[in-house]
């Protein structure tokens, strides 16, 4: 069996990416220690092309290639496509912090840019192997990524924890595609959805395949009952890390979610939104209360992350094109204030001093006006409150569940999210009303300033304009 | 019972002991080797699915590279192996009873009334001329090619990562260091130091 | 001759079993990995079977690439381990508490 | 006409505030100038709306249309009617007053204060002429960020607590109303409120949407027993604060009911019309008495703007006991424009006493009325504007006070004789409290020393309660300026609601429920 | 004509603004020659239309003057009704208004608020004309606050003095129950008429006599006696009637011209004058009369009971004003509406007049105003003496003085009705002629006679008052006397035709106007009853118990201790007031506060809420318990349930 060429051509991202994961990893093992921003610049340099490239792919048609193990859809660009962009961010976020610590190693970058490949994989995976692959190339490289800072005795814990609960994970995700395998007599996404339809009287083991898929899913999520790792490891992971593990993965667990649940068992469809919905209102309760006692800002971020994962899960159980486009909406949204509050950690941290406590954000307006703005503005969004875009991300995603009649849903949602309110206002409240810590000035690098700056005004920015990526997310999935 | 079945039910028998002894037993070390002997039984079995390439590969790969890197770290470790297994009967209820129960809930849907022989035929055994691994490595390279490609990343990634958390240079050793040799400008080495003459005594 | 619900249900005692020992070990994170590894293994049982009773060689495929990255995670699993021992000197599980709440 | 008027309104405010921050980034010596000129250059073209409105027609005025957020056919829709462009000329106007209000007294982050004033009017403006649901929506919840930072940071000792519970208290009102909206999105295709005044509800459907209209408006008016955040945040507020909260933000609830609640569920408006009117006369009574045993001023004049908002969402509410009673709705109209009138007015007369216990506490440092006494000794202007505002809150013939509660009563007294007799309590609870207080703050012998060093008000304060002095005698003696305008929208939102969206048989059935 | 009518409200006006914004800068003289003169203008005004009502025939004037506001199809005007009443009260308060203009210049010559009094008795004089003057019910509604607003100013005038502010406080609030009332009243005319105009409301009015309204579900009561009672119950607070009375007397504490002229003359009288404008109301609603008939007669007799026991010269002058106002009250319940404005006026004149006198004494006495520290001061000051004798005289009803024609009319009128009450009525009427006979003439003999009680260096600086003081009280000396003879147009000629309507049925006037031959006759005619010898009697009473045997006066408060104390604590109704309502609101608002708000919706519901919500949050949060094998568990169980949940209940247990 011959492959043709021209088959590649849709994987010309995957291959840019690989190629050039390597060139870093084989330059960088040649340049000295005071030249390591090379690597930096170079890892840069791929995403942004990498980003061109796969949103130069966004009108392109829907095409299966390699035996159907790769599927090039809009869908596909357009995550991909923000994916580079969220990385972009959060390599820039990363860098005066790796600096900082000694551990600014090329290979951070390199298993960066090897996550953002596996991301690739799942995003763009037409088989359920393929599915399974990207997934572990995206976890292998974020166990190491939580490990990166050798040295601290609560990263290693952090990974060995996620790196037990992920194996977990996935073994109970490959045993649910065993048994759909042994279900469906096939590993390709249409031809499952296919055999599906065609045999009705396997429906009790699809389910049981389906509780597992799900599980898997949900673990990747970070949704209760399986969320627990993502307190901790957000908690221990170096912070560049956890900006990392807590953005651009959420966007590939999206369109995992939408490779297998939506377009493999699509069928199942009445069975999975009744699990989801479990787990959404289970994870907005307890991300948002949990939240509440927290008084490490990482960990509050964890909590609210799950909560927001709750939310997200809201707009896959509405099942329809404009609940997928919301919870993609709130997938890529989510991501941008996801760095921009780990960022904020970041910029608050120097040398030596974590800022992971919410009291060191005490008195920030005193500090620094302008970046206790872009945290306000980055609050707001997580709480939803307009003009910003997680209002929009809401919004979006409580229209599409009102719209498929599960108003009870959209009102457990908004009631958890005004719990939610409470711990984001606490930090706007430490900011502004509170007197600061240390009289200590800001001083952060430039590119520090201008990436939370940019990443600020993009939450606001989107929040007036939405319009146009909204836009987007429903052609995409149209 | 024919032979068939009672291979099967042997070996079956052996890898759930072998499987039981791993999550049982006090020292890591025994519970490594009877992970090897799961192993191996698996591979048996994998033998009567006529998946004779996957059963040598699960020997190879397992028994001879992964097992020995568990072992390998075992005893690069030295974990003190009595204080380790407190608290396992007071929590052996509670566990056994949840894996009883998964177990049970497993086995209502994949029992026979599902998968059994009435269900799912038995296919018939391939010829002598049947070669697993053609089989497999006739779609490994073609069909497959792409997460192939993926795997070996994994691999790459498998490295890295082992690299980049394990290796750490030890203050006393001495190593030579490619990069600052490839740099090196002569300037470093020699030091041209311009000296009055002395006066000849 | 054996059916497909024996091999199946043989995973689903090995699944149980790895549970189990993921459950009850509370104090050797290697027996966590091996645990895991058993895991696996069940679930490549239920791939070699459904392939066998399928006639269809994709789940052997898939079996063969669980096997690679069974083979990279060990290798991320113990490298992770021995940073871990490292830093802490142990890996009691009951020890990795130092975040909660 | 073709000048985007409303825009204007909308976004030089907060273009405004936005320079400002960027000029006290940038370190400019006195940002204050500026902000009066925003403040007063808004107010100027506010007037333009005033001077340009045609008030024969009930249809939108000033409109602009844009498409704004496709996806969910969300439009940049503005346009004002005649309930609500009195209300911008408020907010416009109040504002300079609130800018000049804190012209001395704020000395930290002059320009972030004054800065969050001016956004905030801009999204007031952007509240009352929104025409789309989801632009309403989101002026409607950004207007909080600001109050609750003008809160937190220049607010009292317990400002944290106040401001945390305000926003809480609001939001959670607010997200309710977002559900509703999102479902009447889902039953019209688009956000337009003028669609969702013509969207043919079921009676379930209308219930459930007025509820969750109920929640949100309910706590911003705010009604009993969802009150409590108000007089807490008052009290921790600094001036301008309180002056906004009371002139404005409480107004947009009794906004929110005439523009949502009223013409798109007007037979859920109908069947709980009894729990409304029920919840007001409990403000106006409950309320007054507690108003009484009050302490703290501050904390009292939050007690009696509640007490004050229950004259509005009782007006507007009598329609349907009319319409039940005399089978017309005779009477509504002079009801639901005692209750707009009462809106504006609370606005300059809670808004001038706000600024009344600014101008003390600026000097005192306590807002205790035990701590004062005798203060008509030392500053007898400022006690004569005190005295004025105070006779004007209780509802004094001739001040703008007056007006609303007595249409209000007359109304109601048409409906039905025991909401009159209940509301107009008020005559005494309105009065007991009002003067109770002027008793113990102004008048009297010079009670400590505190109050014999104190200095009467200088040129600015003078200012600021003169021209609202003047706007409140003005209104009182000749409302009829005020009132003209609201006819004819009032008219077409009374034929509006007195339409059941309901088929006939089942709206003659609620008819009958409805007593 | 409309200017000269917009001119009467408005040349006072402009004098209150120019004292009251510009005091300083146009100085004292300059305050009082503003407002002087804004009042003179409006009274000569005010004659010129009385003289044209009187003599010249000029009609009725109904008209507005500016459109307050429209709303829902109803106009809210400011307008004039200028007929016969009108034209008699404008003048009556205009010139009472005048003479108290003048006389303050000499009694508070020495005030530091000067300027600001002068402003505010101007802006009295302005709203009491709107009051009047007005043609629809806002406009009235409007006077009515406004008097009782510069009431309250004027009362607390010396505010640093606690009981003048606690007075105005009181008077306010106490005058707001009334409103309260009133403003029903008015709700009720607007529910039934649809209008707030007077004509509109008075030629609709006959058409609803039947008409019912069901205040309690099932008891239908007559819509007009509801609004006639209601409309009452604002008179009842304005002119002071049982038990709305308790204002009156604290609100002395203002300024003795104050006293004069609001809290005698004018001000208290607008309820009077209110039910009168009303009477096409009135007349429609027997009820509502015999309502207004008792507590008239309540109000006559027992407040004059309590002037017997006061001590302070000018509450002696307040009680006697309630007591009057309960005469006229009386008056208005009997439907003689004339004879009601008839004792309106005379007592304007010469409570006034009284009002000023005692004012002049405490001038004198160097504000010391209680009468048992006065005695002997006719040698000192003549002029106030015959003046307040004959404002005394005028006020017990002495044969040929005004209040003799006035109060023996109404005494007349209640005899002769046949409305529930009215033999009550008579009753007190009559015995309150005794009373008030007996408290006047006490006060008198303790203030002009007897011996001297004050102290030395008081007596020392006795001396009659300035002409500015003196001058007043002979120019309302003079009406106090004369205005008695006007008893022939205005209770039985027709100068109230077509402007106060009485029922035939309940016309007493006109059938005591049958036998009426003129004021000699009217004497006459009086000295067959029992009310002249009754006066005679009180007089005779007093000078025996004050001036021949001081003793007894000491005796009988002994003997009858539990009337006396019940007497001096004024009923206790202030108590019982300060303790029920004061009491009772201030408890009920600090157990709603504490209780309702800060208890149960603040606490519990609001911070409790959120209390469990942490405390949830704190319990929860060690789920997490930082155990690989707990988290496992947690993934495990979920997956249990997942799998027991889906694959067997929903699926019907792998059917």
């Amino acid at each position: 069996m011959n492959i043709a060429l021209s088959e590649f051509a849709p994987l010309s991202t995957e291959i840019f990416v690989l190629t050039m994961a390597c060139v870093i990893l084989i330059v960088d093992v040649f340049i000295s220690e005071q030249r390591r921003i090379i690597s930096y610049a170079l890892s840069l340099a791929t995403l942004l092309v990498a980003a061109l490239i796969s949103g130069s792919m966004l009108d392109n048609e829907t095409a299966v290639v390699l035996n159907g193990t790769f599927v090039s859809d809009p869908m596909a660009a357009l995550l991909k496509t923000c994916i580079f962009l969220i990385t972009i961010g959060v390599f820039m976020y990363s860098r005066s912090y790796l600096v900082a610590r000694g551990i600014f190693h090329g290979e951070y970058y390199v298993l960066g840019l090897f996550a953002v490949l596996g991301m690739m994989v799942l995003v763009s995976a037409h088989n359920l192997l393929t599915i399974y692959l990207g997934l572990e190339l995206l976890s292998l490289s974020l166990y190491a990524l939580v490990a990166f800072n050798r040295d601290s005795a609560e990263a290693s814990e952090a990974a060995m924890k996620y790196f037990v609960l992920g194996a977990l994970a996935s073994g109970m995700l490959l045993y649910g595609i065993s048994m759909l395998y042994g279900a469906t007599g096939s590993l390709d996404i249409a031809e499952v959805a296919a055999a599906l339809a065609a045999r009705g009287e396997m429906e009790m083991i699809q389910i049981f395949a389906l509780c597992f898929i799900v599980v898997g899913l949900a673990f990747k999520f970070g949704a209760v009952p399986f969320h627990m790792w993502v307190p901790d490891v957000y908690h221990g992971a170096p912070t560049p890390v956890t900006l990392f593990i807590g953005s651009a993965p959420k966007i590939a667990a999206f369109a995992m979610a939408m490779r297998l649940l939506e377009q493999a068992l699509g069928g199942l469809s009445a069975d999975w939104q009744d699990m989801l919905t479990i787990l959404a209102v289970l994870s907005l309760a307890i991300g948002n209360v949990i939240a509440i006692a927290q008084t490490n800002i990482k960990r509050m971020l964890a909590y609210s992350t799950i909560s927001h994962v709750g939310f997200l899960i809201l707009g896959l159980i509405a099942g329809t094109t404009e609940g997928y486009s919301a919870a993609m909406f709130y997938a890529i949204t989510y991501a941008l204030m996801a760095i921009g509050g780990f960022g904020m950690i970041i910029l608050l941290s120097r040398a030596g001093f974590e800022a992971d406590q919410l009291d060191d954000f005490k008195g920030l307006n005193e500090r620094s006006p302008w970046f206790a703005l872009m945290m306000l503005i980055l609050m707001f969004s997580m709480a939803g409150v307009p003009p910003t875009v997680g209002f929009y991300a809401k919004l979006s995603v409580l229209q599409a569940v009102i719209h498929v009649d599960m108003v009870w849903l959209a009102v457990v949602a908004v009631f958890f999210s005004i719990i939610g309110a409470f711990y984001y206002i606490r930090v706007i409240k430490l900011m502004y009303f509170d007197a600061p810590l240390s009289e200590e000035p800001l001083k952060p690098g430039a590119e520090l300033q201008v990436v939370v700056s940019v990443n600020g005004l993009a939450v606001l920015g989107l929040g007036i304009f939405p319009g146009a990526l909204l836009a987007l997310c429903n052609a995409v999935l149209a | 019972m024919d032979f068939e079945r009672f291979i099967f039910y042997f070996f079956a028998a052996v890898l759930v002991f072998a499987a039981g002894r791993v999550i049982t037993v006090r020292n890591p070390v025994h519970a490594a080797l009877h992970l090897v002997l799961a192993f191996f039984t698996c591979a048996a079995l994998w033998l009567l699915l006529e998946a004779e390439f996957l059963a040598i590969a699960l020997v190879l790969v397992y028994v001879g590279a992964v097992m020995v890197l568990f072992l390998f770290v075992v005893m690069m470790l030295d974990i003190n192996v009595s204080p380790l297994r407190e608290g396992f009967i007071r929590y052996l209820p509670v566990g056994l009873s949840v894996a009883a129960l998964i177990v049970i809930e497993m086995f209502l849907v994949v029992r026979a009334r599902n998968f059994g022989a009435d269900a799912v035929a038995i296919p018939a055994r391939h010829g002598a001329d049947y070669s697993n691994t053609r089989e497999l490595g006739s779609v490994l390279y073609t069909d497959y090619v792409y997460p192939f490609e993926i795997a070996a990343v994994i691999l790459l990634v498998a490295i890295i990562a082992a690299i980049v958390l394990t290796m750490r240079r030890r203050p006393g050793t001495k190593h030579q260091n490619p990069v600052d040799q490839v740099a090196v400008k002569s300037s470093d080495r020699v030091r041209l130091v311009k000296m009055k003459a002395e006066e000849r005594q | 001759m054996i059916a497909l619900s024996d091999y199946l249900i043989l995973g689903a005692i090995l699944f149980g079993l790895s549970v189990a020992g993921i459950f009850l070990n509370r104090k050797n994170v290697i027996i966590l990995l091996m645990a895991i590894e058993l895991m696996l293994l069940a679930v490549n049982m239920n791939f070699v079977a459904f392939s066998y009773f399928l006639g269809d060689t994709a789940g052997q495929v898939f079996v063969f690439f669980i096997l690679t990255v069974a083979a990279a995670e060990a290798a991320i699993g113990l490298a992770i381990l021995v940073v871990l021992f490292r830093n802490r000197q142990t890996i009691n599980v009951d020890d990795l508490d130092t975040m909660k709440g | 006409m073709d000048f985007p008027l409303l825009s204007v309104l909308i976004w030089l405010p907060i273009l405004g505030g936005v320079i400002l921050l960027v000029m006290e980034a940038l370190g400019f010596p006195d940002i204050r100038p500026t902000a009066l000129i925003v403040a007063l250059a808004t107010f100027l073209i506010s007037i333009l709306l005033y001077t340009h409105f045609d008030t024969t027609t009930a249809t939108m005025q000033f409109q602009e249309l844009a498409p704004w957020i496709g996806a969910f056919n969300v439009n940049y829709h503005l346009g004002v009617d005649g309930i609500s462009m009195p209300l911008i000329i408020l907010t416009t106007f109040t504002t300079v007053l609130v800018v000049l209000a804190g012209w001395e007294v704020i000395k930290n982050k002059i320009g972030q204060y004054m800065a969050a004033f001016l956004i905030m009017e801009g999204l007031m403006n952007g509240v009352f002429a929104a025409l789309d649901a989801v632009l309403f929506y989101v002026f409607w919840e950004a207007m909080l960020v600001p109050m609750f930072l003008i809160i937190g940071i220049w607010g009292g000792p317990r400002r944290v607590y106040a401001t945390i519970k305000f926003f809480l208290y609001t939001f959670l009102g607010s997200v309710f109303m977002l559900v509703a909206l999102i479902y009447m999105h889902l039953q019209s295709g688009a956000f337009g409120i003028l669609d969702f005044h013509r969207l043919p509800l079921g009676m379930t459907e209308q219930i459930l949407i007025f509820l969750a209209f109920l929640m949100a408006f309910a706590v911003k008016v705010p009604m009993w027993p969802v009150h409590t955040w108000l007089p807490d945040a008052h009290v921790e507020a600094p001036t301008g604060g309180s002056v906004i909260l009371a002139a404005i933000m409480l107004k947009i609830g009794g906004y929110g009911f005439l523009r949502f609640s009223l013409p798109i569920t007007p037979d859920a408006s109908h069947a709980l019309d009894w729990l409304i009117i029920l919840m007001s006369l409990v403000a106006v009574v409950y309320i007054g008495f507690v108003a009484l045993v009050q302490e703290d001023m501050k904390k009292l004049i939050a007690y009696s703007s509640i007490a004050h908002m229950g004259f509005v969402t009782l007006g507007i509410f009598l329609v349907f006991t009319l319409l039940d009673k005399t089978g017309s709705t005779q009477g509504a109209a002079l009801g639901m424009e005692g209750g707009m009138v009462q809106m504006i007015s609370h606005g300059f007369i809670s808004g001038a006493l706000f600024i009344c216990v600014g101008v003390l506490y600026d000097r005192l440092h306590s807002r205790q009325i035990s701590d004062y006494g005798g203060v008509v000794n030392t500053m007898p202007v400022f006690a004569a504007f005190m005295v004025l505002f105070a006779l004007a809150n209780s509802g004094l013939p001739g001040t703008s006070g007056f007006v609303g509660e007595f249409m209000v009563i007359l109304a109601s007294f048409k409906a039905n004789f025991w909401f009159a007799l209940l509301a107009a309590t008020t005559l005494i609870l309105g009065a007991a409290y009002s003067l109770w207080l002027v008793k113990r703050v102004v008048f009297g012998e010079i009670a400590n020393d505190g109050v014999r060093q104190l200095e009467d008000i200088n040129k600015r304060e003078f200012t600021i309660l003169a021209s609202l002095a003047a706007v409140v005698l003005l209104f009182g003696l000749w409302p009829a300026p005020l009132v003209e305008v609201m006819h004819a929208s009032v008219d077409n939102l009374l034929v509006h609601v007195s339409a059941s969206k309901l088929p006939h048989e089942a709206g003659l059935a609620l008819l009958g429920a409805g007593n | 004509m409309e200017n000269v009518y917009l001119a009467i409200p408005l040349a006072p006006l402009f004098g209150a603004i120019v004292a009251g914004l510009f005091g300083r800068q146009i100085g004292r003289a300059g305050a009082h020659t503003v407002t002087i003169l804004g009042v003179a203008v409006s009274f000569v005004l005010s004659l010129m239309v009385l003289k044209q009502f009187a003599f010249d025939g000029a009609q009725t004037y109904n008209a507005s003057v500016y459109t307050w506001m429209i709303s829902d199809g109803v106009r809210f005007e400011i307008g004039f009704l200028v007929d016969k009443l009108t034209a008699l009260m404008i003048t009556v308060v205009t010139f009472v208004s005048l003479m108290v203009h003048i006389y303050t210049i000499g009694y508070m010559h020495d005030d530091p608020g000067y300027q600001r009094f002068f402003s505010y008795i101007a802006l009295f004089t302005f709203s009491m004309l709107m009051l009047v003057m007005s043609n629809n019910f806002l406009q009235l509604f409007f006077g009515w606050e406004a008097v009782g607003l510069v009431s309250y100013l004027l009362i607390g005038f010396w505010y640093q003095r606690p009981t003048a502010i606690y007075a105005n406080l009181k008077a306010f609030l106490v005058n707001r129950v009334g409103d309260f009332g009133f403003l029903l009243g008015i709700g009720a005319i607007y529910m039934a008429f649809n209008s707030m105009d007077y004509a509109t409301v008075f030629a609709a009015a006959p058409a609803m006599e039947t008409a019912g309204f069901e205040i309690f579900p099932g008891a239908e009561w007559s819509l007009l006696t509801v609004i006639c009672i209601f409309l009452f119950i604002g008179a009842m607070g304005k002119s002071a009637q049982v038990p709305l009375h308790v204002w009156l007397p604290d609100s002395m504490e203002g300024p003795t011209p104050i006293s004069a002229l609001i809290h005698a003359a004018t001000m208290v009288t607008a309820g009077i004058f209110m039910v009168a404008r009303m009477s096409p109301l009135f007349e429609l609603s027997e009820t509502a009369l015999s309502f207004v008939l008792i507590i008239g007669s309540i109000t006559a007799l027992f407040m004059g009971l309590l002037g017997i026991v006061q001590n302070d010269i000018k509450r002696v002058i307040a009680y006697s004003t309630l007591s009057q106002l309960g005469y006229m009250t009386v008056a208005l319940g009997a439907s003689a509406y004339a004879a009601g404005i008839f004792h309106l006026m005379t007592h304007a004149f010469f409570k006034a007049l009284l009002f000023l006198g005692a004012g002049s004494v405490i001038i004198a006495m160097h504000h010391d105003q209680d009468i048992r520290n006065m005695g002997g001061l006719r040698k000192y000051m003549p002029i106030t003496w015959f003046t307040s004798l004959i404002g005394s005289l005028a006020l017990i009803g002495t044969p040929f003085f005004s209040g003799f024609y006035s109060k023996d009319t109404i005494i007349e009128a209640v005899h002769h009705s046949h409305i529930p009450g009215a033999g009550i009525a008579y009753w007190a009427v009559l015995i309150g002629v005794f009373i008030t006979a007996l408290y006047s003439f006490r006060m008198y003999f303790l203030v002009f006679h007897g011996k001297p009680r004050m102290d030395d260096h008081t007596r020392a600086h006795l001396k009659e008052t300035p002409w500015v003081v003196t001058v007043p009280l002979i120019l309302l000396a003079i009406p106090s006397v004369l205005s008695g003879y006007l008893i022939d147009p205005v209770v039985f000629g027709d100068w109230f035709n077509g402007v106060l309507h009485v029922d035939p049925r309940h016309d007493v006037l006109g059938e005591i106007g049958e036998h009426y031959h003129g004021p000699l006759s009217f004497v006459l005619h009086a000295l067959a009853g029992p009310a002249v010898y009754l006066a005679i009697a009180g007089v005779g009473t007093a000078w025996y118990i004050y001036m021949k045997n001081p003793d007894i006066a000491d005796r009988v408060a002994q003997r009858f201790r539990a009337v006396y104390t019940v007497l001096v604590n004024k009923y206790y109704a202030d108590d019982f007031n300060e303790v029920v309502f004061a009491g009772g609101a201030r408890g009920v608002g600090q157990l709603l506060w504490r209780i309702g708000d800060v208890l149960i919706i603040d606490g519990l519901i609001v911070n409790g809420s959120a209390r469990v919500i942490g405390w949830v949050a704190s319990v929860v949060r060690h789920v997490q318990s930082g155990y690989l094998y707990h988290y496992a568990f947690s993934m495990i169980i979920g997956l249990l349930l997942m799998l027991f949940w889906f694959v067997f209940i929903a699926q019907g247990g792998g059917a």
